[in-house]
């Protein structure tokens, strides 16, 4: 039973208000795209033992979506964010850093 | 129009808290920029509240403002005035981009107040409910049970407790379980 | 391999079954080996059992980073069925069900297949319609499901309430052999049948590297060393996203956590498998007695094998509210296992883009049902290169906009 | 025997005396008494049957860690199937039965199981039963699952009488346990400020202590336990529950905490049980710890029990199990046991010790006459139903030469276990403490909470330090710093000094005597519920079920309804010993909540009967169900099915109100469908993206037909959408969709095109809407305007097909949509919610002339299947795009992208193989059945039959006479007149032919008059 903040209302809330919404920062491939890309897209996901980055949404609350870094090993948070944003902002980078040195995810470090 | 009704006609019920449906509530949705001084300015005009910071609910009787996001109030003006009020702040807002529209018949609203008051939400929202942690001028925007809900107090000992129309009954049937007799909690 | 029989355990009895031999052999790995399969799940046994029984490839091992069938294997709920609506489905399944039926005679172990019947109640419309559809696919398919009326229901599952203020009985799709098996004999059978073929299984071995030369694969890298191998399975469920890592490729993939828990032992009182969909609830009875049930799974990325308690809250109001006699039974024990989803939630039996590895995954919440029928469709796979039963579950399938997806019919994937 | 002492029990009150019955047996006990201590007192010392061999078995243990003393507990509504005996408090009026025997509890027939358990080992089954397989089916599993189980279940009408509730509670510091420990953690973390919960699961404080005697801070234990209660009970940010138990430690510092409010006072007003759901900074687990059983042969005789456990009779409720009493150890604490029999009066026959030195307990025992014999063992315990004798012999060896003493109670002592349940269930960690042969919690790997940082801390015995000093200390310590970490300065003050006699080192003895012949391991019990004994585990062992994982598998071992919590740590020393490894190799079994048993209702909570779930209701769902509304669930919805009039089948009704609506007058609640609004300058540009087709030409007072698709390409809702004004559009959903499309509006607005200037409301609530269809629709419109004088005009030309208007319908505010999903002449007219009722009262009372009938979704679905037109939900099932349905027309090619369109490309989507949407008419105008697979020719390779389409939608047309369907054919529509075969479920197999979908007024006349 996870708590997060919602950046939006300020609240730690817990996970029955919330609505979980999958992997971050996906770029949307519209026409145009090649195949791979629009498979990747849509169903290819990091699904990382490890950091990660995800949408949530306060659903039972303000309704508004976020992101959320997240550990999938230990359940771990390190910081919620604007869901505004097409990568994660540095401080939640740095945040990530001073408890996993060395971590990864897609390109980010 | 005939006489208009609220979802469940001031049913109420007493045990370990007092349980009433309100009637009915004028209530206005209103989305834009908080920070834009039309929307202060319609609020005011509206209300005589000033705009509300983040989880504030500026409400006295049947006037008041409740901050439901960081792009959304909902403004709260007695039943009979919500068209001409909202007319007037559409006119105020115009040129703004923003939404304001009537939502007074979308809603039921309850007061729920007693001593045990804070005990009986505390059963069915996720909520920290202590004197220190929610007060009056408060709102907060979760779960009741099963359905999505709002909730703001007018004095230490009294809620008032918003949810969808649709849900109305099962919203009074749940207060009425968490209010039962003898079930009080002796927490706050 | 010693016979096992009531007959056996009588001789052992008079020598306090001190002459009883190893179910398994506890090897270490050789250098090398045709198949290796990563993952002694039931999946991966299976798997490796049928190379050998169907195909003369014995030389094979079996690495679990665990204890063999720790996994999924060891905490689902045990339900099989095969009243699945799409076709590729439908035959996997029931080829799988038909297997289960005469399993313990195969190997001779009792695995405990109680084809005791499942149903699958409809509560709305939507259901009803959802059901009588997959009646007639069933017919066509060649899967033995019959839908039945309110009143059969109940006379097959007296305790339930039929007419629940939310959602009454409508009626349900019943599959008379359908049912559940001992899921941990499972593993334990077929892996005292592999072994006893002179298979290895290799336990509390981590494979940490897959190794490969010109596009192939070559071998492995565990925790017990380098192993070399001309074919590699890899059937490690959750862990499938970390494997196929190793191996270079991606899988649509996700893993997530479901949860299921049992009641204290009661006297028998159901005697068949009843899945409520809509209210998120199924139960059966196991033959210690327990009543166990099954939740919903989260909706995040998960390792702990710990889901969140919500989702059991809403599973047992629902069995409550549908078996009110169950109201003052005790919750014993509650557990949560990470299942793989795959996007359209039917499996992945697959070649992949490394030439000699295979995949077999993303069974998320309903694979214990399968496993025979997946291990036997695998291994045509892995030894042949093709199986029809396994054909329709390529990876690109994804790619290609052809889903095989259950949930149309208001079935549900477990 | 086993009697009520004259003197002693602490917790009874003598002067209330309470009748309950046993087995129909009345019987007496005071006020107090748990169950098991009033049976003890009327010498009812055999209280079960075991498992699998349904062996005798008795009260073995005092408090929640009982696996024998399990009753059937109650009658009726309020019947429990295997409460355990020691944890019931008594009441007046409580009735109990025994379990798991046939004809009776003295004489059952399943104990000849006892005597061919040679012959049923540890997996037995697994090697049985495999031949001849038919008999499978019909004998052995049938007689497996008779045996099964162990309490009855409860009655199969049973509808439990009582009530439950949830509370959502939040903490800084939650401390689980309130014995001393606890109660010291509690105080000082409370002292620092932090806000603290307190929770014992007992109805009494102060745990082991006050029994072991003992001082604390020169105080006798029992008064600073009193003491420190009301000090606590004083302070404003304490929260203290006893009769609440930690169930679970979860993720993110959720625990559940598990009250029982009425078990004790069956009947009495408010919840039996309520669930707290607490979110705590900090857990301290001030658990105690649990005294673990010797292995040794007839340990499982009624009469053998835990030493600590014989001592609490006596102490606590002034009851022995005996009269002359062996105790047996391995560690000096149960002299404690010895020397308080003593005192009481009973006698003491030996003190078996399986060490050769023992501290100064033993003096004192020898003091009051009691022997002890250093370096020996129990060889074995004889008695069926209650312990005769006992055979003594020495603790080295095979178990020869023995001596026999005739006693009729024996306490044992293997030594203590820490209770980390609680600290494990989250994932904490363990580490051997090699001195005290116990697991305990290891502080530097705790399990984390969401800051990724520790949120556990054990304190006192279950950390543990076993000696009372010890405990004070450490919980003193565990108690402030858990304050700290939830963000508190603790107060510098002095841990109490707690003072108890010294002891000397305990030694671990898994096995008595240590060498025991395999005659004795077969006898000797380690998990007396689930009759798994030291044999089994040692075969479990030989056959490679090495994991300790595997060993609780295949044996059973710790998974009956006390979940091992005397039985874990001696089954794996078995183990470790068996596989010659250490304890901490083999490692423990995963430990998992609940910490004991909890009740599925109070899971539930409040969400039973009437708030099982909410019914969503329209404002005139009242007037349905007065007028015979046949209901349907919707989503949450409940929306009416048929109007059902008396003497009617519902397949009636629905025949007449198709008629009626298609020849006169029929209305509709269709308030349900969703209602978004749609508002910003990007609107028109943000809808061009929802929808397939083109939303931004749609001009202002007009209507257009809309289609969604996800972004995989498949159909997700449709609906009308109407242009309001010059940046504000109305959406309607499917019923179900209100939520989900709003939702999906907004996670696009939201993230992906935040910089759209964008808002979406969802006003599906404010309206009651109503659809009124048929010829005489106009007609009843404007005489509703001529009743009030005036409003607004309805004519052909005024308001034409697929436009809207707001203003007056008779005397309501109203805004009018000229669509139809009938194919009738219709008007979808809403107003506000809280005027639904009475504008449906006038438009039927104004109706009558016009023949107006209410009419359900049975009948809308059969208006629209005889127009053709889809419906999502039965045309659509999630892998339908709307090129399978002929919706091409919907599919805009002028814009460069929506949702869904870069989908449509793939080569899937594009097959022309793909089953496409006809009309299908049977060649003798029968229904053809839902859901039937129209069948090709030959079978695939997997022997299935080849199938070339399925039905979607099948209806009795009543307006046209016969029954009419939509389905999807692979190349349906070039397939026009050819003739299909559906087999049925029935056997027979229905021939249709491919028609065209539309099977009434193909021009769409009648809608547009
Ligand atoms: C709570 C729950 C209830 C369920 N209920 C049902 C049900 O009722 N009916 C049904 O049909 N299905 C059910 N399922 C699903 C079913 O359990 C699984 O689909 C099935 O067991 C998967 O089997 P498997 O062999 O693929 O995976 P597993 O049994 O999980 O085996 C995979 C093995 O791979 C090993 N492994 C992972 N990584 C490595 C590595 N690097 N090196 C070596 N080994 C590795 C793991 O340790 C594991 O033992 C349920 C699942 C859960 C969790
Ligand atoms: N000398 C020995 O060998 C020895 C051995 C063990 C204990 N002891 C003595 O026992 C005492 C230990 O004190 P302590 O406070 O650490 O333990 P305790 O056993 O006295 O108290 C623990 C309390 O926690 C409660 N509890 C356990 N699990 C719970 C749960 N899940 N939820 C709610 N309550 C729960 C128990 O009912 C009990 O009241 C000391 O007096 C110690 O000396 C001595
Ligand atoms: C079908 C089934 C029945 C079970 N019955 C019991 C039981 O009677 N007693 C018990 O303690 N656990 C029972 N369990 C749960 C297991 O003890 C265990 O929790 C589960 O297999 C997951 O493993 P883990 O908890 O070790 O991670 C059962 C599990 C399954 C799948
Ligand atoms: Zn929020």
């Amino acid at each position: 039973m996870l708590i997060l903040n919602c950046p939006y209302c300020g609240v730690d809330a817990e996970e029955t208000e919330l609505a979980a919404g999958g992997e971050a920062h996906l770029k949307r491939y519209g026409p145009g795209s090649s195949d791979d890309e629009f498979h990747d897209y849509l169903f290819m996901r990091e699904n990382p033992k490890g950091v990660h980055f995800e949408r949530w949404r306060h659903a039972n609350g303000c309704g508004k979506w976020f992101h959320a870094a997240r550990a999938t090993d230990t359940l771990e948070v390190f910081g919620t964010y604007s869901a505004q944003t097409t990568e994660p902002p540095q401080e939640i980078r740095e945040a990530i850093t001073a408890k996993r040195p060395g971590w990864t995810w897609r390109e980010f470090e | 129009m005939s006489e208009p009704i609220s979802a469940l006609n001031h049913a109420s019920f007493e045990g370990i808290a007092k349980v009433e449906e309100c009637g009915l509530q004028g209530m206005i949705t209103l989305r834009g920029d908080l920070s834009d001084k039309a929307l202060a300015k319609a609020v005011k005009d509206a209300t005589g509240q000033k705009m509300p910071g983040q989880r504030e609910a500026f409400v006295e009787g049947e006037s008041g403002v409740c901050w439901m996001s960081s792009d959304e109030l909902l403004v709260l003006v007695p039943y009979a005035e919500v068209d001409a009020k909202l007319a007037a702040m559409t006119k105020t807002l115009s040129g703004t981009h923003s939404l304001a529209v009537n939502v007074s018949d979308a809603r039921a609203v309850f007061r729920v107040s007693g001593t045990s008051a804070r005990e009986v939400l505390g059963k069915i929202a996720p909520v920290e409910l202590s004197a220190e942690a929610f007060q009056p001028g408060q709102i907060r925007r979760s779960r009741l049970a099963q359905i999505a809900g709002a909730f703001w107090m007018d004095d230490t000992e009294t809620f008032r407790v918003v949810c969808f129309r649709s849900a109305a009954d099962y919203a009074f049937n749940l207060l009425k379980v968490a209010a039962q007799p003898g079930s009080e909690v002796g927490i706050y | 391999m010693k016979h096992y029989s009531a007959f056996a355990v009588a001789r052992e009895a008079l020598r306090y079954h001190t002459g009883w031999e190893r179910a398994w052999r506890s090897p270490e790995p050789k250098k090398k080996y045709d198949v290796i399969i990563v993952g002694a799940g039931g999946h991966g046994l299976a798997t490796a059992y049928y190379l050998g029984k169907n195909y003369g490839i014995q030389n094979v091992a079996v690495i679990e980073k665990g204890w063999l069938g720790g996994g999924n294997t060891g905490r689902n709920t045990t339900i099989i069925r095969s009243n699945y609506l799409q076709d590729p489905s439908a035959a996997l399944y029931e080829k799988a069900r038909s297997l289960y039926e005469d399993l313990s005679q195969d190997l001779n172990y009792n695995i405990m297949f109680s084809p005791r019947g499942v149903i699958m109640l409809a509560q709305t419309q939507h259901e009803i319609r959802g059901y009588q559809r997959t009646a007639h696919a069933n017919a066509l398919q060649g899967v033995k499901t019959e839908w039945i009326t309110p009143e059969r229901v109940k006379e097959l599952v007296p305790i339930i309430n039929l007419d629940g203020p939310r959602y009454p009985v409508l009626g349900g799709l019943w599959q008379e052999r359908g049912g559940t098996a001992r899921h941990d004999a499972v593993a334990w059978g077929y892996a005292r049948a592999c072994s006893a073929m002179g298979m290895d299984i290799i336990q509390q071995c981590e494979v940490t590297g897959v190794r490969q030369e010109n596009g192939r694969v070559v071998g492995v890298d565990t925790t017990k060393g380098a192993i070399d191998c001309d074919k590699l399975g890899i059937v490690v469920a959750g862990h499938s996203g970390q494997l196929a890592e190793m191996a270079g490729f991606r899988l649509p993939l996700e893993a997530v956590a479901l949860q299921a828990l049992v009641s204290e032992p009661i006297k028998p009182c159901m005697d068949v498998v009843v899945m409520a969909n809509t209210v998120h609830g199924y139960m059966s009875q196991s033959d210690k007695g327990e009543m166990v049930i099954g939740g919903g799974t989260d909706a995040y990325n998960n390792f702990t094998q710990r889901g969140s308690f919500h989702h059991i809250e809403e599973t047992v109001r629902a069995l409550v509210e549908t078996f009110p006699m169950i109201s003052r039974l005790k919750m014993l024990r509650q557990w949560g296992g990470i299942v793989d989803m795959t996007g359209d939630r039917s499996p992945i039996l697959s070649k992949t883009p490394l030439g000699g590895c295979f995949i077999n995954a993303g069974w998320g919440t309903g694979g214990f049902k399968a496993i025979p029928g997946s291990g036997w469709g695998m291994a045509q796979l892995m030894a042949t290169g093709h199986s029809p039963l396994t054909e329709a579950f390529t990876m690109d399938r994804f790619k290609e906009g052809r889903f095989i997806d259950e949930s149309v019919a208001a079935g549900v994937a477990h | 025997m086993s009697t009520r002492l004259a003197n002693q029990g602490r917790l009874i009150d003598r002067s209330k005396q309470v009748t309950f019955s046993f087995n129909g047996t009345s019987m007496q006990g005071y006020e107090g008494d748990t169950l098991a201590s009033a049976l003890l007192a009327n010498d009812q010392m055999m209280m079960g049957r075991s498992f699998k061999y349904h062996r005798p078995r008795g009260v073995v243990a005092s408090g929640a860690e009982e696996p024998n003393a399990l009753v059937g507990l109650g009658q009726g509504n309020r019947f429990e199937p295997n409460q355990r005996a020691t944890t019931t408090e008594l009441f007046n009026g409580l009735t109990s039965i025994s379990q798991n025997h046939w004809p009776n509890l003295e004489f059952d027939i399943g104990s000849i199981n006892t005597h061919l358990s040679r012959f049923l080992p540890a997996g037995f089954y697994y090697k049985m039963f495999i031949h001849p397989k038919p008999f499978w089916k019909h004998v052995y599993e049938p007689f497996i699952r008779q045996s099964a189980g162990l309490g009855k279940a409860p009655d199969k009408d049973n509808r439990d009488a009582d009530t439950y509730e949830h509370f959502y509670h939040f903490t800084d510091v939650l401390v689980i346990g309130g014995g001393v420990a606890g109660l010291q953690a509690a105080k000082v973390a409370a002292a620092s400020g932090a806000k603290v919960m307190l929770i014992e699961q007992t109805a009494h404080w102060g745990g082991r202590a006050p029994v072991d005697g003992g001082t604390i801070n020169d105080e006798p234990v029992d008064k600073f336990v009193e003491q420190l209660v009301s000090e606590l009970e004083a302070m404003d940010n304490v929260t203290m529950r006893n009769r609440c138990m930690g169930a679970g430690v979860y993720d993110h510092g959720y625990v559940l905490g598990y009250e029982r409010l009425t078990d004790h006072k069956p009947g009495t007003q408010g919840p039996r049980h309520r669930l707290w759901r607490i979110r705590a900074k900090q857990v301290v687990t001030a658990t105690g710890a649990i005294e673990r059983p010797l292995s040794f042969a007839g340990n499982d005789v009624p009469g053998v029990m835990l030493a600590s456990a014989m001592r609490d009779y006596v102490v606590n409720w002034g009851v022995t199990p005996g009269d002359r009493v062996i105790v047996a150890t391995n560690n000096d604490d149960a002299y404690r046991t010895a020397i308080i029999l003593k005192q009481a009066g009973v006698e003491v026959l030996r003190i078996v010790d399986a060490r050769t030195t023992a501290g100064p307990l033993a003096d004192e025992a020898r003091q009051l006459g009691i022997q002890v014999d250093p370096g020996k063992a129990i060889a074995k315990v004889k008695g069926g139903k209650r312990v005769k004798k006992v055979e003594l012999c020495n603790q080295e060896g095979i178990g020869g030469a023995r001596e026999e003493v005739e006693c009729d109670a024996v306490a044992m002592s293997g030594g203590w276990s820490p209770v980390v349940h609680m600290w494990s269930h989250c994932g904490g960690k363990l580490i051997w403490d090699e001195a005290q042969a116990h697991f305990r919690p290891d502080p530097s790997r705790p399990p984390l909470g969401a800051d990724g940082e520790g949120f556990v801390l054990a304190a006192g015995s279950s950390n543990g330090p076993l000696a009372l000093g010890d405990v004070l200390t450490d919980a003193d310590a565990a108690g402030k710093a858990a304050a700290k970490a939830a963000g508190f300065t603790a107060k510098r003050t002095k841990a109490p000094v707690g003072e108890t006699t010294a002891e000397a080192p305990m030694a671990a003895v898994w096995l008595m005597p240590a060498n025991a012949e395999i005659g004795l391991r077969m006898k000797s019990w380690l998990d007396f519920q689930n009759d798994v004994k030291v044999s089994d585990v040692q075969l479990a062992a030989r056959e490679g079920y090495e994991s300790v994982e595997h060993t609780k598998r295949y044996t059973t071992l710790g998974m009956a309804t006390d979940q091992g919590k005397l039985s874990n740590i001696n089954g794996l020393a078995i183990l470790a010993d068996a596989l010659d490894s250490e304890i901490p190799k083999v490692g423990t079994t995963t430990f998992r909540p609940p910490y004991t048993p909890i009740s599925l209702a109070s899971i539930g909570g409040e969400a039973r009967g009437e708030v099982f779930q909410p019914i969503r209701q329209t404002p005139m769902h009242n007037w349905h169900d007065k007028n015979g509304a046949d209901w349907e669930p919707v989503g949450h919805w409940r929306r009416t099915y048929a109007y059902v009039r008396p003497g009617e089948s519902v397949h009636d009704a629905v025949n007449r109100e198709v008629k009626n609506t298609r020849e006169n007058l029929g209305l509709l609640d269709a308030s349900t469908l969703g209602k978004l609004i749609v508002k910003g300058p990007d609107a028109g540009k943000f809808l061009d993206m929802m929808y397939t087709n083109m939303m931004s030409t749609l001009k202002v007072g007009k209507c257009r037909y809309g289609l969604m698709c996800s972004e995989n390409g498949f159909l997700i809702d449709d609906g009308v959408v109407a242009r309001i004004d010059e940046d504000t559009w109305l959406c309607h959903t499917t019923t179900g969709g209100a939520e989900r499309i709003h939702g999906h509006m907004e996670e696009w607005l939201q993230t992906e095109w935040w910089d759209w200037k964008v808002y979406v409301a969802n006003v599906t609530e404010q309206y009651a809407q109503v659809a009124v269809v048929g010829p005489n629709a106009r007609k009843v419109l404007e005489k509703l305007n001529a009743q009030a004088g005036g409003g607004m005009d309805v004519s052909k030309e005024a308001l034409p097909f697929m436009e809207w208007r707001d203003g007056k319908i008779g005397a309501f505010d109203a805004r009018a949509y000229r669509i139809s999903f009938s194919g009738e002449l219709s008007y979808e007219i809403a107003v506000p919610a809280s005027q639904g009722q009475a504008f449906w009262d006038a438009l039927m009372d104004a109706g009558k002339e016009f023949g107006v009938m209410p009419y359900g979704t049975e009948c809308l679905h059969i208006l629209r299947a005889e127009k053709g037109f889809i419906m999502i939900g039965d045309e659509t099932d999630g892998t339908v795009i709307p090129q399978d349905l002929g919706l091409h027309w919907a599919l805009s090619k002028k814009k460069e992208d929506y949702l869904g369109k870069r989908a449509h490309t793939r080569s899937h989507m594009a097959d022309p193989d793909r089953w496409k949407l006809v009309g299908l008419e049977t060649v003798d105008g029968s229904v053809l059945p839902d859901g039937a697979y129209a069948v090709g020719e030959g079978v695939n390779a997997n022997g299935q039959r080849n199938m070339i389409g399925r039905v979607t939608s099948t209806y009795y047309s009543a307006n046209l006479g016969k029954g009419i369907a939509m389905g999807l054919i692979k190349h349906g529509p070039d397939r026009m007149g050819e003739i299909v075969e559906f087999p049925g479920t029935d056997g027979k197999t229905y021939k249709a032919k491919i028609v065209d979908p539309i099977f009434y007024d193909k021009d769409g006349e009648k809608q547009n008059v």
